[in-house]
């Protein structure tokens, strides 16, 4: 019998200029009816080959290009930047300076999880999450730029330390977000959470298991709620995060529900750490020092480290030459390992499921493509 | 007749006079419109007249018959301007409760921000005119026209009040519901004559969203017009101020009715056939420019229907209980649908889209049974003599 | 201990010994030097080079035996007279990250795929073959991933001049 | 620690009752944003209050920059440009001009300034009409209202006094950091003398060589010196280098 084309099947293309891909990437889905039976995730309209352009600058100008990697999570950015270069420098950073950058980075954290919980509203088309989520985020957005001058693109660690000390009555301020903050958070999860429409929308979708996890390398918390317990700030401690006590949160459902639930737990996780943090600061005599003068050039070798980013972990392999700039900077985003992830999550979910299931990666396509 | 003066040619006669007169009261919109034919009819006839004078034409124009005609259409055309102005309110009031809603300030031009939609409207004028260029040339435009014309039909067919009103015929409910459901399907080939898989997707969702939804309000509407015992919107109305409001023995109804409602308008929680997220703009995608404009306001103009049978069927229509029809019972009537028309933005506000498979569940295997619980609460009560 | 069992959370010792008593030759240990990173933060990093032909063993070795589950990246350095491909892999127990560096030749730049080991290194591969030019034999799709697919050179080779630099 | 929100799994009684909280909850919201107003500003009309430390455009006190040009090597996207320009006294001097639409407002110009003359500046409303009025000159970059929070002072500790344990004497590379001459490559051309944006340098006679000319060699006043490397950058033979106190 003749086979004729697969009429029945259709190639749909979503994206670049698609309002379910937040960013610049296609998804090109074939559809049986609205079961998607393939995928194949396309990046690079944003390739502006950062690595390389590092190897043309010196260490310190690299930072605020770091920012610019993801525009949300722009401080753990240039946080593990500024960890590589500290490591193939082999300095020890002092307590302020650790402390400041765990507060920062989990200031960040927060801010980067409220705009993925807003871009989570407008996919499943509520847009009162979205502007109850900014809403929250924009005091985030003042805490940062009471600290660093800047909303977005921070510059604010450096190597060997961070910028400024804090400003006066930052602990207040921060405190208060905090406080409010936790209070306004159960109120939108009061309208995702406890609204069995927005809960029959992620529930049973994208399922993945642990082994599968593991394999395609997706990391952060769509890792956690599949049930692998990792996170690199607890199992592998940087800055100050080995002297502070916090929870993980793990799911084993694997579903888009429980990466939704493991990443508002990590916003109240991420709370009790500026809590402490600020605590721990109070005791630390405000004149010590912030941030210690490094050298210019960075010895010869090679080094790596990584970071919990807030979608995943963040690693940066250098080579230095011995000079004042880079001789190969390499950027690990959790994000571009994530989205290769997209066809074994999307297959056999609908249409509407789409938008949904990659809602939980968080895309962001500057540290994807680089 | 013979050659005679104007005057004789537009008497401005009294409308009561007229033998097609509709209504049992004094209608102020047709007395103008009847008046209006009278001086235009008569001016015409008395000119043809002097021409060819004795002309059975001429006798015709001033006849009651098509004064009637005229009047009617023209009290067509004043409901629609009624609704368009409603339409824009409504459309402000959205912007202005989602606003509040979201802790946002809603639109800002204009006192409190009224004239947003005047400027969207003009905007939408301006823009230029895209159409795709595979497009299935006929059924693209005729869909088109027809999903607008059927919105802007049922929205003229509303009755304001018991003197202001287009038909009354004794099954004008049906026939609002009748065009009502014509609409998926004109988006249905809408969707097909764009040549696009999106607008494709969204036109299947819409039928698919349309077989679900139907029968559950047919049924309500079975109850209630059961209970009324007739298919009168006047009788219904009446009814209800005689006994009370049907929201209190149907609360049931009523909450499914909305849920119904809200479906057949497409407003935000079911609107799968639009849904932005996946679909950029399901069925609307390659309508661009006044196209999508015009689509807008039909939308608009089907839930204001949605609120004016919500508001006919279960919230007395435009008597108050226990004062009847007020000195300007359309009024009343309007309040009521933006009171109704809350709710859906409320809707809208808290909650996100359906899936296509959970609509379909909850319209067969939730509204679907709960409706005919309601109907059989109706006909306990109707057997049990209560009403 | 015998080398078949599967070590849920190997030490840094265990990884050392297994290693050097499986591949005695091909697979040598660089030590840390650095005195100032934190004591533990330095027990949880392993440094290998590894000849290019035992690659794809050890690493099966690696994930099977060692349960390194995870593949972070997969890159490549231009040392101008060699290439060389650097994988880091990591266990989930206990945190360990786990370097191992291959030389390639400029004469015959290929290298085994990992990516049917990991599925997380495909698009590792992927980027690095097109971004250096470097083949991955075995693997299941290796085009261009970044760049437009009508390229015709590597961008990150140290040949490949940036404006403004020498 | 615990658990927050992942800690009561309460079993949902009334599966389709699960619209009624999200109802609630938004109704709620309505009444107290009506009353209390809604939080979002009128942006044209209102403006939202930033701290002193903001990083807005560049801005410049004119009277304090001495023409360094560490701003123009330490700027990321190479924006600052040092022009010719008349200062008070009619004297031709070179001083940075920013182009403010390649500026990406990382305030590196105001941290690394020695002379604490370049300033962030809390001023962000940017747009103009063409591309050349966002070159903002000397002149134009001075911002009037300009506070001590807008120097961004650079305060790092040296390693040594950390491990020393002196905690409280920050420095500045500037203030640390110094030229260093190495005699025997130094031809004496005394093009440090003329770079040298502080008159740092001077040329002093050591010897005669035989043909009996004066063999001069740059003598540093470490005290006026702000590591501003222009004359390691400009020596024609590389005799001077900085050395780094760490």
């Amino acid at each position: 019998m003749m086979k004729g084309p697969e009429l029945d099947k259709m190639w749909i293309t979503m994206g670049p200029q698609h309002p379910f891909s937040h960013g610049l990437w296609t998804l090109r889905v074939q559809v049986d009816g609205e079961i998607v039976v393939d995928a194949e995730p396309e990046i690079g309209y944003l390739h502006r080959g950062w690595e390389k352009e590092c190897e043309n600058r010196i260490y310190p100008k690299i930072i605020p290009m770091a920012d610019r990697l993801c525009y949300s999570a722009s401080m753990t950015w240039s946080h593990l930047y500024c960890k590589v270069v500290e490591e193939a420098l082999d300095v020890e950073l002092p307590d302020r300076a650790r402390y400041l950058r765990v507060v920062a980075d989990e200031i960040c954290r927060i801010q980067s999880h409220l705009m993925w919980l807003a871009a989570v509203g407008t996919d499943l088309g509520n847009l009162t999450v979205f502007l109850w989520c900014l809403r929250e985020r924009e005091f985030f957005l003042d805490l940062n730029v009471r600290l660093c001058g800047q909303r977005l693109t921070t510059n604010y660690p450096r190597i060997g330390g961070v910028r400024n000390d804090m400003p006066y009555y930052f602990e207040r301020d921060c405190m208060r977000a905090v406080e409010r903050f936790e209070k306004a958070l159960w109120e939108i999860i009061a309208i995702t959470d406890e609204s069995s429409l927005f809960v029959n929308r992620m529930k049973g979708t994208g399922i993945l298991t642990r082994e599968q996890v593991a394999n395609l390398g997706i990391t952060g918390p769509a890792m956690r709620g599949t049930g692998v317990d990792f996170d690199i700030r607890r199992d592998d401690p940087y800055a100050a995060y080995g002297e502070i006590d916090f929870e993980v949160p793990v799911l084993k459902d694997g579903d888009s529900y429980s990466r939704f639930r493991v990443r508002i737990e990590e916003m109240f996780q991420s709370c009790e750490i500026i809590r402490q943090a600020m605590a721990k600061l109070e005791t630390i005599p405000k004149t010590h020092p912030y941030r210690i003068k490094v050298p210019r050039a960075v010895p010869e070798g090679t080094h790596v480290t990584r970071i919990e980013d807030p979608r995943g972990e963040g690693l940066m392999y250098l080579v230095s030459d011995g000079t004042d700039k880079p001789y190969r900077l390499k950027v690990r985003s959790p994000v571009f390992v994530n989205v290769s992830a997209a066809k074994p999550l999307v297959m056999g979910a609908r249409v509407a499921d789409i938008p949904a299931v990659m809602a939980m990666i968080d895309m962001c396509l500057g540290e994807t493509d680089r | 007749m013979g050659y005679s003066g104007l005057l004789e040619w537009v008497k401005f006669n009294n409308p009561m006079d007229n033998a097609y007169y509709p209504y049992d009261v004094y209608n102020l919109p047709y007395d103008a419109g009847a008046k209006l034919w009278e001086l235009l009819g008569g001016l015409l006839g008395w000119l043809i007249n002097l021409l060819v004078p004795g002309n059975r034409l001429s006798t015709w124009l001033i006849s009651d018959a098509v004064v009637n005609a005229f009047a009617i259409i023209f009290l067509a055309v004043i409901l629609f301007a009624v609704g368009f102005v409603v339409n824009l309110t409504m459309i402000w009031e959205e912007r202005k409760v989602l606003g509040r809603m979201m802790d946002r300030r809603g639109t800002k031009i204009g006192p409190l921000g009224y004239f947003q939609c005047l400027g969207d409207g003009l905007k939408t004028f301006m823009k230029e005119n895209v159409a795709p260029a595979d497009k299935d040339k006929k059924i693209y435009w005729w869909a088109l026209s027809l999903v607008i014309g059927s919105s802007v039909l049922i929205a003229c067919m509303v009755p304001l009040s018991h003197r202001w009103f287009v038909v009354d015929y004794s099954t004008g409910l049906l026939l609002i519901f009748g065009i009502f459901a014509l609409a998926p399907f004109f988006i249905l080939c809408a969707g097909w004559a764009q040549n696009n898989k999106y607008s494709l997707l969204g036109g299947i969702r819409a039928a698919t969203l349309m077989i679900s939804y139907e029968i559950p309000m047919l049924i309500l509407l079975a109850s209630v017009v059961l209970m009324a015992g007739s298919f009168n919107i006047n009788d219904i109305v009446n009814a209800q101020f005689d006994t009370m409001w049907y929201i209190v023995p149907q609360f049931i109804g009523f909450i499914v009715f909305v849920v119904c409602a809200i479906a057949e308008s497409e407003r935000v929680p079911f609107d799968l056939a639009e849904a932005e997220a996946e679909l950029v703009e399901g069925w609307q995608t390659e309508y661009a420019g006044m196209k999508w404009g015009l689509i807008m306001l039909g939308d608009y103009f089907r839930g204001y229907t949605a609120c004016a049978l919500i508001v006919i069927l279960y919230l007395g229509g435009w008597m108050l209980p226990g004062i009847g029809a007020t000195a300007v019972p359309e009024l009343v009537f309007l309040l009521k649908i933006f009171a109704v028309f809350f709710i859906f933005i409320w809707a809208r506000a808290s909650l996100p889209r359906v899936r296509i498979d959970q609509i379909l569940n909850i319209g067969w295997k939730r509204l679907m049974p709960l409706s005919v619980v309601n109907l059989c609460i109706v006909l306990l009560l109707k057997m049990g003599g209560v009403f | 201990m015998s080398s078949d069992a599967k070590i849920e959370a190997p030490s840094y010792n265990d990884v050392k010994a297994l290693v050097a008593t499986k591949f005695p030759k091909t697979v040598s240990l660089r030590e840390n030097t650095k005195k100032n990173s934190r004591a533990d933060n330095e027990k949880r990093r392993i440094y290998f080079k590894a000849d290019r032909k035992v690659l794809l063993e050890l690493c099966t070795y690696l994930r099977d035996k060692l349960n390194f589950e995870h593949a972070s990246s997969v890159t490549a350095v231009d040392w101008v007279d060699h290439m060389e491909v650097v994988y880091h892999l990591s266990n989930y127990f206990n945190g360990m990250l786990l370097e191992i560096s291959v030389d390639v030749p400029l004469d015959d730049l290929t290298v085994d795929s990992v990516a049917n080991v990991w599925g997380g290194a495909n698009w590792h591969e992927r980027e690095a073959y097109e971004l250096f030019g470097i083949v991955f034999k075995g693997h299941p799709k290796l085009e261009r991933l970044l760049t437009p697919k009508y390229y015709e050179f590597y961008p990150f080779r140290k040949s490949y001049k940036l404006r403004g630099q020498e | 620690m615990a658990m927050k929100y992942l800690k009561d799994e309460k079993p949902r009684k009334f599966r389709g009752t699960g619209v009624i909280k999200p109802l609630w909850t938004v109704l709620k919201h309505m009444f107290k944003t009506t009353i209390h107003r809604p939080v979002t500003i009128l942006y044209p009309y209102e403006k939202e209050w930033v701290p002193d430390n903001y990083r807005g455009r560049p801005g410049l006190r004119f009277d304090r920059c001495v023409g360094c040009g560490i701003c123009v090597r330490m700027c990321p996207t190479t924006c600052i440009k040092l022009v010719d320009v008349e200062d008070d006294d009619g004297n031709t001097v070179k001083r940075p001009q920013v182009n403010v639409g390649r500026c990406m407002m990382c305030g590196y110009c105001a941290e690394y300034c020695p002379m604490d003359a370049m300033t962030t500046t809390p001023d962000y409303e940017l747009a103009e009409f063409t591309r050349e009025d966002l070159v903002y000159g000397p002149r134009r970059l001075h911002f009037e209202m300009t506070t001590e929070m807008m120097e961004v002072p650079m305060e790092e500790h040296l390693p040594s006094n950390v491990a020393k344990g002196i905690m409280d004497k920050p420095v500045a590379f500037y203030n640390t950091d110094k030229p260093v001459l190495s005699k025997e490559d130094c031809i004496g051309c005394s093009k440090c003398e003329k770079v040298c944006p502080t008159n740092a340098i001077k040329m002093v006679v050591i010897g005669q060589n035989e043909r009996g000319r004066d063999i001069k060699i740059p003598e540093i006043d470490n005290s006026k010196c702000i590591c501003c490397e222009n004359c390691v950058l400009n020596c024609p033979k590389d005799a001077l280098h900085i050395e780094e106190v760490l």
